[in-house]
């Protein structure tokens, strides 16, 4: 992992010192090795000092390139394979202009998930090493070897991702392909009888402190304003309003985000309840792909959503619980 | 603040037997901001009428709720009522409290409550009403007729008649379309040029008429009323103006093998032509493919001839850019490829030919000129045999899975023609069945018959082979369940027809919708069906599906009448119901676009305040009031909510559900 | 009418959305057709079926309604051309979505009424009101979470 | 089995929808075994939708068949007159009782690569 950081802080130098691009969208240190945070860098001395690329890089930088992209100047990103898919997703909305973004497509091996790693019993994490599965921990107390697995992100658990876009790509190890289900959990859930089914939404529902931080790190969900801050649609809501719009908020969420949702996962990462949001989203995806074809939102930078598009001979609402679907 | 008034109609006993008028009006008094609050036995009659006008002066309304019959009903009236009074039509509601009430309970109590709720719901929806008014737009007293084949002259001439301006855009070098190439018409039998020929000369000489032969539509913008198209004029490489179509150039021509396409390729014709006699314009063209001038710089001889000096090699493809209210798509048809079909041998003998093939031998204008010779060796043919649904009514996916309509009678009328000029010739037709609806159209097809001989054979040929030089027919008769095997001379195909393939791109341009087959969708099957569903956009011949010549007319007519009552409009009045974006909160992410069916949503860059002095550039979307329909599929689609439909908000409908669930 | 409500037997509070082209103009005809269905079907005109959108679907289950049914015309038959095929995609996506949180599947309902298919209206509502009401309040949505101090 | 399980079993075995035919007689107007044929492959199609199944039964017509698929390839309606002379064939083998091979093993072994013709030719030599 640490050839692959020099590299990218080389090329990143490099643009950024032939004038190429005006700046950098990569991570910044945090205080740990386990914080990384997305990051503008403008100059060489910032990434020198700040420039980060480890195990913990998991966060998306998409969405960022939304407001960045519209600066003066060229705007280089790094780019992961998953991320690739929601900046095609916003290049075919419009929302990022394609021709000022230099998209450099890094490898990714999966990243680690803190909270898995805690959870082990592993604290005062100082470095990592990840050998093949396994996952080697320095921490205050010693080295402790964690099965990576184990400890990955939900959403690496079953990527199977490929960069989509690409100006230039830094990929020094090339990750094994191999077959995942990435709806077995969707399709636990809809084995379950509805009450089942109704008891874990509602245990996992009520953790929701309706902190938004799913709606804020969504690629899709990026609108100037959401429909919940707007006054003028009926739904409008602040936050912690305890009665019906916490369920109302992530029902409609996810329809709002159906057809154009990646599946990038980022929505479970952040939220701080640990409330399993993907889950949402790829119903939907699941049903769009049985009901309608397979569809990857993320795959092509235009044309339509199976949501804004239709076949003469599309499965009934009232036949997809008869088991009449295609 | 809101000043409610609410009317509760009787309709003689018609509600008023089963819901307690008196009492709804009584309870809704009580209401928030309803001021006023009355029942009348028949609020839709002159004096009912009376009553809400005089009520919303005297008491200063703000909106009125009718609960009366469906709105479907009298919305209208009262719209017109309120308008008379100086309230905006659109603060009107009406509660339905008979077809969805009164008629269909039987139980007083119940009835009336559920009278109140639907007041009720009414009265919150009338509360969030905002006063609209329909929009105008001014129309451009011009049409536009894409194609100029029977059916675009014919329009045309109609619209022309009516006293406004029309242009012809015809991509060929002439008028005439199709109809040019046949050689006589069912039922009557009379020629095609005679009766074609004269109508091309009605519109080249009408002073309305503009004909842009040699073009083809290459943008268009605007809307109904307000059309703007760019045309292409391609390089004819003859000046229009000059040429007096005295052919000269076309016998001096030395490059004369190119495939003459008005005879369907049966003969050849020179690379500078006039594709046919009476052609309109009479002007020559040049094919830049086969002009040995214009591929190799040497030659130049029709310029030498020309005695106006209408030669230009220089000519380059122009563009013209002109303004229309009304556009009629007239873009015709051509038959379907036979290359699916080797089981017919058309690609191998020379002697299976299409039924449009058989009209230029038949032709006395034609490659032999009217005399029925067989391509291969130019001689008399003995047996000819017909085969029917060459690719109609196909779901196999070789061919069409429609009918094509015209090939039963043209069929019965070659088989016929040919009976009578050369009796002794045996004329056999494979048929699936026979469909001959239309006016002295089975009465035809039974002459051909009982009076002329022609053989009908129920079943369908399986091959058609070459033996010894004879054509080898091999069917099926399925009434006298037998294998048959017809040696026959000459087999004509009676090939599918499709729509002319540049009407998608015409299509495109228009956001016209289009169907699986390529044909143009109409606004309504049955009631609005030659109308497209694009506003201002007008639909004839086979475009929008297959049809014979009279069917043909009567369309065009029809979009002619339609055009003319557009155009006689000074200016039209729109739908104020329209979607509407908030573009403080568009995304411009262009899902709204996707769903339009009526292409009017577009895009604009706009600048907005974003706070500390500064702005930003955002795409967002602009509805054209005069192009929506209203029908809110992009009021869904747009997960901010930026889209919102007039007239029917997500705030209103919000209300009505919630006043329908209060309990 | 709270005491009338509790008197009788449970009756649900049903929202029907019509487009106002086929299905509303098919529960005109059943009106003029005398075809009963009962008093608690309330209808919400819409222009088109594609004007409704999940949220009210969802904003009348959270204001108590127990069922929701959505009208329009026939595939084909869309007054607007595409806007009940959009519709189809979005209900069917809905419906199944609202399935997998628990929510009864009876309670959501798309059909399909021209404006010549007034006994169809009534028979479709007199149907769904029955499968409704076997199913009692709708308690699941607004229960989606836990109350605090439950 | 009855008679109304027996049209459906052949509908099932033939995978063909017969309801599609438009009686064009393109299929009997390229059959090289016509006239050997005492039922016409056109035939097959009306009768199995008409349900005349058993004079279908006892005709010679399946035996003369040549499953050279010529009428399949024709039909503009994709139905496939030569699969229900074979629903037919197989149909007639099967009830004769004395298989070789049971219908229940069949679709373990059998190739996709193996032509259909073979298959019927098998059945034939290895029934009778």
């Amino acid at each position: 992992m640490k050839d692959v950081e020099l590299k990218m802080l080389e090329r990143a130098k490099a643009l950024l010192q032939s004038g190429e691009v005006a700046r950098v969208i990569g991570w910044k240190k945090g205080e740990f090795c386990y914080d990384p945070a997305p990051a503008s860098f403008e100059s060489v001395e910032e990434m020198e000092n700040g420039f980060v690329y480890n195990w913990f890089c998991g966060a998306n930088l998409s969405k960022y390139l939304i407001q960045m992209a519209k600066k003066e100047g060229k705007t280089a990103v790094f780019l992961k394979p998953c991320d690739t898919y929601s900046f095609n997703q916003l290049v075919k909305e419009h929302r990022i202009n394609r021709e000022n973004v230099y998209v450099i497509a890094v490898e990714c091996l999966a990243k680690l998930d803190v909270e898995k790693m805690k959870a082990k019993g592993v604290s005062f994490i100082t470095d990592v090493e990840v050998v093949d599965k396994d996952v080697k921990v320095t921490t205050a107390y010693g080295v402790e070897t964690l099965y990576k697995p184990d400890v990955v992100l939900s959403k690496c658990a079953v990527c199977t991702k490929t960069h989509q876009v690409k100006d230039e790509e830094i990929i020094l190890h090339e990750r094994p392909e191999r077959e995942v289900n990435r709806f077995e959990e969707v399709e636990k859930l809809e084995a379950m009888t509805e009450d089942e089914r109704f008891a874990f939404w509602r245990e996992q529902l009520s953790k929701c402190i309706r902190c938004n931080a799913c709606r804020n790190v969504c690629p899709a969900c990026s609108c100037v304003k959401c429909v919940f801050d707007n006054p003028a649609s009926g739904i409008a809501a602040k936050a912690n309003d305890d009665k019906f719009e916490e369920q109302l908020f992530h029902i409609i969420r996810a329809f709002h985000v159906s057809g154009r949702c990646t599946d990038c996962g980022e929505c479970s990462r952040v939220c701080p309840q640990n409330i399993p949001l993907h889950l949402l989203n790829r119903k939907f995806i699941k049903d769009i792909d049985t009901l309608y074809g397979e569809y990857q939102a993320g795959e092509e930078s235009e044309g339509k959503t199976p949501l804004t598009t239709y076949t003469e001979g599309d499965t009934e609402p009232n036949d997809v619980f008869n088991g009449e679907a295609k | 603040m809101q000043r409610i008034g609410v009317f509760i109609c009787w309709c003689g006993s018609n509600i008023a037997a089963t819901v307690d008028v008196k009492k709804v009006a009584e309870t809704i008094k009580s209401e928030p901001g309803v001021v006023y609050s009355e029942n009348y036995q028949y609020m839709c009659s002159e004096n009912g009428q009376q009553l809400i006008k005089q009520a919303i002066k005297e008491h200063n309304l703000t909106g009125i709720v009718i609960g009366a019959c469906s709105p479907r009903m009298h919305e209208a009236t009262f719209r017109k009522a309120a308008e008379e009074a100086g309230l905006n039509p659109y603060m009107v509601e009406i509660a339905n409290i008979r077809e969805h009430c009164s008629w269909i309970h039987k139980d007083m109590d119940e009835a009336t409550e559920k009278a109140v709720i639907l007041v009720r719901t009414a009265i919150a929806k009338v509360k969030l009403n905002a006063p609209l008014q329909a929009g105008e737009s001014p129309v451009i007293k011009r049409a536009l007729v894409i194609g100029g084949g029977i059916a675009g002259i014919q329009a045309a001439l109609d619209i022309a008649d009516a006293g406004f301006e029309v242009d012809i855009v015809e991509k060929n070098a002439t008028i005439g379309g199709r109809m040019a190439q046949l050689d006589k018409t069912f039922p009557t039998l009379d020629c095609s040029a005679c009766i074609l020929t004269p109508k091309m000369v009605d519109c080249a000489q009408h002073e309305k008429i503009d004909i842009l032969s040699y073009s083809e539509v290459e943008d268009v913008k605007g809307f109904v009323g307000n059309f703007s198209v760019k045309i292409r004029r391609k390089a004819r490489f003859v000046d229009e103006t000059k040429c007096t179509g005295c052919k000269i150039c076309m016998e001096k021509c030395p490059s004369k093998k190119g495939l003459n396409t008005f005879n369907m390729g049966l003969n050849n014709r020179p690379a500078i032509y006039i594709p046919f006699a009476q052609a309109i314009p009479n002007v020559a063209v040049i094919d830049p493919e086969q002009c040995i001038k214009l591929k190799t710089g040497k030659c130049g001889i029709c310029q030498k001839f020309c005695g106006v000096g209408a030669i230009d090699y220089e000519q380059k493809d122009t563009f013209v850019e002109r303004q229309y209210g009304a556009i009629v798509v007239a873009t015709g048809f051509k038959p379907i490829e036979l290359d699916a079909f080797n089981e017919y041998g058309y690609n191998d003998n020379k002697d299976v030919i299409t039924s449009l093939e058989l009209e230029r031998l038949m032709n006395a204008a034609g490659p032999s000129n009217g005399v029925l010779l067989r391509p291969s060796d130019n001689e008399h043919p003995k047996v000819i045999t017909f085969i029917q649904c060459v690719g109609s009514r196909d779901t196999s996916g070789c061919g069409k899975p429609y009918c094509s309509k015209i090939c039963c009678m043209y069929t019965a009328k070659h088989a016929m023609l040919i009976r009578e000029k050369y009796p002794d010739t045996q004329v056999n037709v494979f048929y699936i069945d026979v469909r001959t609806p239309g006016k002295n159209y089975d009465e035809f097809y039974r002459r051909a018959v009982e009076q002329y001989g022609v053989n009908y054979i129920k079943g369908m040929v399986g091959k058609v082979y070459n033996e010894n030089g004879k054509l080898m027919v091999q069917g099926s008769n399925l009434i006298d369940n037998e294998q048959i095997t017809i040696e026959s001379d000459l087999v004509v195909l009676a090939a599918a027809i499709e729509p002319e393939p540049s009407v998608r791109k015409v299509a495109t341009l228009l956001t016209a919708s289009i169907d699986t087959n390529n044909f143009l969708t109409e606004s309504h099957a049955k009631l609005r069906p030659v109308e497209s569903p694009t506003a201002g956009v007008y639909l004839a011949g086979v475009c929008q599906g297959p049809k014979d010549i009279p069917e043909t007319v009567s369309q065009a007519s029809a979009c002619a009448a339609k055009v003319i009552g557009l155009l006689v409009k000074d200016k039209l009045k729109t739908n104020p119901c329209v979607a509407m974006p908030d573009e403080n909160m568009c995304n411009g992410c262009s899902q709204c676009a996707n769903v339009c069916a009526y292409g009017a949503i577009t895009y604009v860059d706009k600048e907005f305040r974003i706070g500390g002095g500064k702005t930003e550039i955002r795409r967002v979307a602009n509805v054209n009031p005069a192009v929506c329909q209203g029908c809110g599929a992009c009021t869904v689609t747009c997960p901010s909510g930026a889209m919102d439909l007039k007239g029917f908000s997500s705030k209103q409908i919000m209300s009505e559900v919630e006043a329908i669930c209060k309990k | 009418m709270q005491e009338v409500t509790e008197k009788k037997e449970f009756t649900p509070t049903i929202v029907a959305f019509c487009c106002n082209w086929c299905s509303y103009a098919g529960a005109d005809l059943a009106g003029s057709s005398r075809l009963t269905y009962p008093a608690n079907v309330k209808i919400i005109r819409v222009p088109c079926s594609c004007r409704v959108n999940p949220m009210f679907v969802l904003k009348a289950f959270q204001q108590g309604a127990d069922g929701v049914i959505l009208c329009g015309c026939h595939p084909g038959d869309c007054h607007y051309v595409t806007g009940n095929y959009y519709t189809r995609r979005r209900m069917a996506l809905l419906y199944s979505f609202l399935n997998y949180m628990g929510i009864e599947k009876e309670r959501t309902r798309l059909e399909w009424v021209s404006a010549a298919e007034g006994a169809r209206f009534s028979a479709v509502m007199n149907d769904f009101v029955k499968q409704v009401a076997e199913l009692g309040e709708n308690k699941r949505l607004t229960d989606l979470r836990v109350k605090e101090g439950e | 089995m009855t008679k109304e399980e027996r049209i459906e079993n052949l509908n099932r075995l033939s995978g063909t929808d017969v309801r599609k035919c438009m009686k064009c007689g393109k299929c009997s107007g390229r059959c090289p075994a016509f006239k050997e044929m005492d039922i016409k492959p056109h035939q097959f199609v009306s009768m199995l939708c008409n349900g005349k199944i058993d004079e279908l039964l006892e005709c010679e017509a399946i035996w003369n068949c040549l499953s050279c698929m010529a009428c399949v390839e024709r039909c503009p309606r994709g139905v496939a007159p030569a699969a229900v002379v074979e629903a037919v064939r197989d149909t007639v083998v099967r009830m004769q009782g004395k298989n070789g091979i049971k219908a229940e093993e069949i679709p373990p072994i059998v190739d996709e690569l193996i032509p259909q013709q073979l298959l019927v030719s098998a059945y034939r030599k290895y029934n009778k």
